[in-house]
């Protein structure tokens, strides 16, 4: 006992520096991990989203409703970042404290998730349940189906769409785009527009955006890989360079050389721009629905999105995300996802997260409710993605891309699309973006081993 | 301190023999004791850098190695054929291209830029106080917050830079959505962040040259414009040095205005190496290939590090 | 011709009291003219404000008959040495002596020659290569002194080239920088604080202090005709010894004194009045005396071998110093009559010099020569 | 003549001191602009900086602040920025006084072996490690946690070389001295060293604090919750979950997370020149 105060006093300063980190370091470690901890007895069911904007908002808000429609769960909304940081971030955090226990993620990571092993398929509480899922739309579901099993549920649902600004088509006297246009309608739009305009007006602007280019090949029914993109099948090979492909590219690239096109670099941008009617057309996620209806009100125009000339439309496949369930959580907070899940997807709720966003209700009921009829029948283009949706009938080019890392494909034709639109020959840049792909897919197919 | 020691009580000599004896044996024994105190005082940083620095670059090297899953682990060995397909990817080389482009400018604008202003700076006028103060301002401007306002000033509808371009009845510019003006603006914003501590590294450069050099040079018929070559700039070559090669490696490692600013867009003009090891890891999933370039990234850094300290060693100028 | 200075005045900006006030001096060519003062006084102020360093507040300035006064230096034509030598750390001793010949763009083949001959002229020609900072202090102050040497320029200031070395190396570098200014007929206006410099080395000598002008004179004569107790105190060790003196009797007399022992006889009558009188140290006297008689009391005796300086405390508390030629064996504490022998300085309340008792000096001048 | 020459300089120096004020003038207003712009519009109403106007528009409000601190996490961002700089500053001092006092101090086997060994640590770019360091961490079950940002941190080889560089410095006779008095290491680090070496200390502290302040790839990497973010990747959040550009909370946020380290750095500007000096310069 001496030797012991003797050995505290001679090094007490060690020991006071060593309790002093050893206090703050546990004070605040103890801190965070209460902030994380849900209220006394309820069981915390943390939820990983990539919702901004109006999304963002009202997703909140459904939180909200959700915590205090019960009292046995509390979901905790955690924002992610951009739809492609989650993939990964899904992969590295699966099994440590660190992971949701119910996440969004985007159509084109169905393949990886469903090859990750890390999610409970929806269908496993839908059959618990006996939850009739018939109501959620089968376009949709489509997306997140394999082998009849249900994996993900559909929740942010949308279409690429074709916007265009009906107002200043009214004032340069323009005959609006059809319902389901030709590229050639468009260019003629877009051309009458800059023209008239005394190129003060720009006609058209496509975002070098991957889904875009992925959905001109839906539309067509142009396979983007191998296998029926992949629905069959482990795909080996992309193909970027087939006749829709080419053509939906020198499309867009004629517009550039004419001069009606510009490439404003972000949907932010492109947004910002149309609403203040500097754009006459532009091509993006139903999402922007709400804030363009809010801001253009009537003059807003909304059609299908274009098809090449002579060739019948496909259809689109559904954008957005789905709800996914983690396996690596309780049965409990699993229970705690699904019951979110279902609150989600309601009838009346999806017909309010139309409203707010622009995506499509999935739920067939939501389009009795109210709210919806009442925004319908205020500004009827509203209704035109949904009545796009309506029009297709699924196959496999247009139910999403069933390919592992599509991630890294996206970027290379996002590069593709970028080099066109500065110039570079459409074919070249395209088969470049192609060929590196093969490789990537190649080693991740050897890596994985799913091929020798 | 010595009453204490139980040894000191026990000599019957004198107090000052005493004393001395006691020393040598203490020092001594401290001699034998080193080794358990070097273990004490130096194991946790050892014990940190082997985990969180050695350990790491080994497996980087060693994942460069392989192919990787889904999961990151390294499955299928294929030797350096990761280092083959890079080094022929021309997007790699691009990236290389861009980077080297990037630090290049940056450091020599950041030395350009910030040697102005210390220069200016350095001038006996009234109320220099008061620009010293503005010049050092961007020291405490993080990454995140420069890109914000910056952002802002690039954004090409409401941004301030595009109103003057049209005052001046050009066309509006595409800011960060260009690949040329995607680098520029990128390097513009990097080398205003740097302004303030290299300005800081400068002034004290050149307050450090002794006011009698210049006196001398004077009497002795320099021109100021020949003494800043002939006497200040030498003067401060260490300092333009160091500056030089911080930049350098700051540069190399630049990450976050990328993200912020253009994610390594446009057709990749501005995708820098550090940012190419974040996407193709954390977004694509090849850490493979996030590991090889990770390897080369470390490589050209420690190169730099490496001559930097010879170079230092020996000093540059004098 | 020469160097002219009028009411030069030296103001800085942030205060209204000058460092420098109303200098007056002419210098003539080819003298080495010694400014000399304690730290502080401004005479390096003075040498930079003639170098153009600094500009002047107030007053003219004239080299060879032009006012220079906002004429930049580097068109004054002059060169100077710093006391810390100023050399560039990078440059070579042969490029540091040509740095300015550079600067000034001169021929290559000229600018070689000059350089040859400077580091000759001061025995650094085998060192032409090194940096400085592999050179001693003493090779370093000859780099500076080869620059200007280099130059072509017949005026050469310096400031304090001297105070950064050694005793010895600092007595041989006087008796060098004197020689070389005699045989390039430099005009030298050389700035220190070491009296021992002035008296060696100048042809004249300014003294300042406080912001003023105290005397400009030969060495000799500022030695033997100091205008005040300032300049006699800062000139001759060990220092002079002030001591206040009354005159006797109630008019005016030649006869000073301080006490019973210590009196000193004036070569013309003063009014009657109480002075400081200042004897130099080896112009007192001393005699051992018994018991409490005499006037002062030995506290110190150093032995110098050739000299002995003796410090004794006066009974009305006064230190003084005396100094005796050869070694002189006296004890501490013992009780001595201080006499004054020769030459003494009589200073009034204003510390300036009214009166001198010229004594033996000339005489002593006389056999000098 | 003696006059046109004094004349002529005069003007030649009044000429030049306008030209340097001008040239300052434009540099200070280049290297400020991007500042004031950003702190001016954070004052604006949203709707006028989306269409543009930035002066002569509406009134100046507070709106955006109130947004910033009311709808945002922006002040849990610069709690937790701050835990973490203060946690790895600590950890930094204390643990690289340490390391530097061994390589000085002690004398052991090796020692210069270990000295290359930490020299050569601060050719590795942390940035190039992130994968492996990323399952590391994964394992420890560290993620999304303080100490995920603080435990790869505790250390620095340039704080050791640093510090080694100022141990040095300490004359021997002070070590000699303290063995005569019979001071142990521990004693002699605690009492002499340490209160020696306060200025090259702050330095590090300030170096340490900035660095951890500005870390941005790592937490992005492993914190996924808003509750544990710092604030540099706090405001690229902001910036990113709005769509809508609301430029003027988003500036808001950059001008409070703005201001604290700029108070930082006007009281430790002092440290970080001399720290330059000693640890690279010299």
């Amino acid at each position: 006992m001496k030797k012991l105060n003797q050995l505290f006093k001679r090094y007490w300063q060690l020991f006071s520096a060593a309790a002093v980190v050893l206090i703050i370091g546990l004070g605040v470690f103890g801190y965070s991990r209460s902030q994380v901890h849900a209220a006394a007895g309820r069981t915390r069911v943390v939820f990983w989203h990539e919702m901004k904007g109006p999304g963002q908002k009202k997703l909140v808000t459904f939180i909200n409703e959700f915590n205090k429609s019960q009292s046995k769960y509390e979901v905790v909304p955690q924002f992610q970042g951009g739809y492609n940081d989650v993939i990964q971030k899904i992969m590295n955090t699966h099994g440590t404290d660190a992971s949701p226990a119910i996440f969004q993620s985007m159509d084109i990571s169905t393949s990886q998730m469903y090859h990750s092993g890390f999610t409970v398929p929806m269908q496993k509480f839908i059959d618990k349940e006996n939850y009739d899922v018939s109501k959620i739309a089968s376009v949709a579901r489509g997306v997140a189906t394999r082998n009849n099993t249900l994996l993900a549920m559909p929740f942010n649902t949308s279409q690429t769409t074709l916007y265009y600004n009906a107002g200043l088509l009214k004032k340069y006297n323009i005959t609006p785009p059809p319902v389901n246009p030709t590229y050639s309608d468009i260019t003629r739009v877009s051309k009458q527009l800059y023209d008239r305009s005394n190129h003060k007006v720009k006609g058209i602007s496509v975002e070098s955006y991957s889904w875009l280019f992925e959905q001109f090949l839906s539309n067509a029914n142009e396979e983007f890989a191998n296998k029926n993109d992949g629905h069959t099948g482990i795909s080996t090979k992309v193909n970027f360079t087939g006749p829709t492909a080419i053509k939906s590219m020198t499309w867009v690239q004629d517009r550039v050389k004419y001069g009606d096109f510009m490439n404003f670099g972000s949907h932010k941008n492109e947004m910002a721009v149309f609403l203040s009617n500097k754009l006459g057309i532009y091509m993006q996620t139903s999402a922007d629905m709400s804030v363009l209806a809010k801001g253009l009100g009537k003059n807003l125009g909304v059609t299908y999105y274009p098809r090449p000339d002579g060739v019948k439309a496909n259809g689109i496949s559904v954008g957005g995300a789905s709800l996914w369930i983690s396996n690596d959580k309780s049965e409990a907070v699993q229970k705690g996802a699904w019951e979110f899940t279902k609150f989600l997807i309601n009838p009346k709720n999806q017909a309010r997260w139309e409203k707010a966003t622009g995506y499509l209700a999935i739920n067939k009921d939501s389009a009795n409710e109210p709210i919806l009829k009442q925004s319908y029948e205020k500004l009827p283009m509203l209704k035109v993605p949904s009545d796009q949706l309506k029009s297709a009938k699924a196959n496999y080019t247009n139910s999403g891309i069933f390919v592992d890392g599509v991630v890294a494909a996206r970027s290379l034709i996002q590069n593709a699309m970028q080099q066109i639109y500065a110039g570079k020959d459409v074919y070249k840049s395209l088969k470049a973006a192609e060929d590196s792909y093969n490789k990537v897919l190649e080693s991740n197919n050897l890596a994985n081993g799913w091929t020798k | 301190m010595i009453e204490s020691l139980p040894s000191t009580k026990q000599q019957p000599k004198g107090p000052e023999a005493n004393q001395e004896i006691t020393a040598k044996v203490k020092s001594f024994e401290l001699k034998k004791n080193d080794k358990y105190y070097a273990w004490l005082f130096l194991g946790p940083s050892i014990l940190l850098l082997t985990v969180f620095v050695f350990f790491p670059m080994l497996r980087t090297l060693y994942l460069s190695l392989f192919l990787t899953d889904t999961f990151g682990n390294p499955t299928v060995f294929v030797g350096l054929k990761n280092y083959a397909i890079l080094l022929k990817s021309t997007s790699y080389i691009a990236s290389l291209k861009a980077t080297g482009t990037y630090v290049i400018s940056v450091s020599i604008f950041t030395i350009i830029f910030g040697l102005l202003l210390a220069a200016l700076a350095n001038q006996k006028l009234r109320g220099i106080g008061f620009f010293r103060n503005i010049f050092t301002a961007t020291m405490g401007v993080s990454v995140s917050v420069s890109a914000v306002f910056w952002l802002f000033m690039f954004n090409p509808s409401i941004g301030i830079l595009n109103k003057v371009v049209t005052a001046f009845g050009f066309h509006p510019i595409a800011w960060l959505t260009t690949p040329g003006w995607a680098m520029t603006a990128v390097i513009a914003t990097t080398v205003w962040m740097h302004l303030g501590f290299t300005f800081l590294l400068f002034f004290g450069a050149l307050q450090a040259v002794p006011k009698s050099l210049y006196d001398a040079a004077s009497v002795s018929g320099a021109s100021s414009r020949y003494q800043f070559w002939h006497i200040t700039l030498p003067m401060i070559s260490p300092t333009m040095f160091f500056v030089a090669v911080i930049t350098l490696i700051s540069g190399f490692k630049s990450f976050g205005l990328i993200d912020l600013m253009t994610g390594g867009g446009p057709t990749n003009a501005t995708n820098l190496l550090v940012y190419r090891v974040y996407k193709d890891a954390f977004m694509n999933g090849n850490y493979a290939q996030a590991s090889t370039e990770a390897i080369f990234l470390t490589i050209i850094i420690a190169i730099i590090t490496f001559v930097q300290f010879k170079l230092l060693a020996k000093r540059v100028n004098y | 011709m020469g160097i002219e200075l009028k009411g030069i005045t030296k103001t800085y900006d942030h205060s209204d009291k000058p460092v420098l006030s109303e200098v007056n001096a002419e210098v003539q060519d080819g003298e080495l003219f010694v400014i000399v003062g304690p730290s502080g006084c401004g005479k390096s102020t003075l040498l930079r404000m003639v170098a153009g360093i600094i500009p002047i507040s107030d007053g003219i300035l004239k080299i060879n008959g032009q006012v220079m006064n906002n004429v930049p230096p580097k068109d004054r034509n002059l060169s100077m040495v710093f006391q810390s030598y100023a050399l560039y750390p990078f440059l070579s001793v042969a490029d540091n002596v040509a740095f300015g010949l550079k600067a000034r763009k001169m021929a290559a083949a000229e600018i070689t020659q000059r350089v040859d001959d400077a580091l000759k002229m001061v025995n650094l020609t085998q060192y032409r290569d090194r940096k400085p900072r592999e050179l001693s202090g003493g090779q370093r102050q000859r780099v500076a002194l080869a620059r200007a040497i280099a130059s072509d320029s017949k005026i050469c200031l310096m400031d304090e080239p001297l105070s950064n070395l050694d005793a010895q190396l600092r007595v041989r570098m006087r008796s060098e920088i004197r020689e070389l200014q005699r045989k390039l007929g430099l005009t030298l206006i050389y700035v220190t604080h070491d009296q021992t410099e002035a008296m060696t080395m100048a042809d004249h000598v300014m003294v300042l202090h406080d912001q003023h002008v105290q005397q400009i004179d030969s060495p000799l004569g500022i030695y033997n005709h100091p205008a005040n107790h300032f300049v006699a105190q800062f000139f001759g060790t060990p220092q002079i010894n002030l001591l206040t003196a009354t005159t006797s009797g109630q008019t005016a007399t030649t006869k000073l004194i301080v006490d019973e022992f210590l009196q000193v006889e004036l070569d013309a009558p003063i009014a009657t009045g109480t002075y400081t009188v200042g004897i130099r140290p080896n112009q007192l006297g001393l005699k051992p005396v018994n018991g409490n008689e005499g006037n002062a009391t030995v506290i110190n005796v150093e032995a110098l071998g050739d000299q002995t300086i003796i410090e004794a405390v006066m009974d009305n508390d006064v230190e003084i110093r005396i100094v005796k030629d050869g070694q002189v064996h006296i004890d501490l504490d013992q009780r001595v009559a201080v006499t004054a022998l020769g030459p003494a300085f009589v200073f009034d309340e204003n510390e300036a010099l009214i009166a001198e008792q010229g004594g033996v000096k000339d005489d002593r001048i006389v056999a000098v020569n | 003549m003696e006059n046109t020459i004094m004349k002529q300089a005069t003007k030649k120096r009044l000429l030049g001191n306008t030209f340097k004020y001008l040239l300052l003038g434009i540099l200070a207003f280049i290297v400020i602009f991007p500042f004031a712009l950003g702190i001016w519009t954070s004052f604006l109403p949203s709707m006028d900086i989306a269409k543009g106007t930035l002066w002569g528009g509406g009134q100046l409000t507070l709106h955006n602040y109130v947004t910033a601190f009311t709808q945002t996490k922006i002040l849990r961002y610069l709690l937790n920025s701050l835990v973490i700089a203060t946690l790895v500053t600590l950890a930094h001092l204390f643990f690289c006084s340490l390391g530097a006092y061994a390589f000085v101090f002690l004398d052991f086997k090796y020692r210069d072996f270990f000295f290359y060994v930490v020299l050569g640590t601060m050719m590795l770019p942390f940035e190039a490690e992130v994968i492996p360091n990323f399952a590391t961490v994964k394992m420890l079950g560290l993620l999304n946690h303080y100490s995920v940002m603080v435990i790869p941190f505790l250390t620095s080889a340039f704080g050791i070389f640093m510090l080694r560089q100022t141990f040095k410095q300490i004359p021997r006779d002070l070590k000699e001295a303290a063995d005569v008095d019979g001071l142990s290491h521990w004693q002699f680090y605690w009492k002499v060293v340490m209160p020696y070496s306060k200025i090259s200390l702050c330095t590090l502290a300030a170096y340490s604090f900035l660095g951890a302040w500005n870390q941005y790839l790592w937490p992005m990497l492993t914190t996924f919750s808003d509750h544990l973010r710092p604030v540099q990747d706090g405001l690229r959040q902001l910036q990113s979950e709005e769509t809508f550009n609301d430029w003027g909370m988003v500036q808001a946020s950059a001008a409070i997370v703005v201001v604290p380290t700029l108070i930082v750095l006007y009281i430790g500007q002092h440290y970080f020149k001399s720290g330059l000096n000693e640890g690279s310069v010299k």
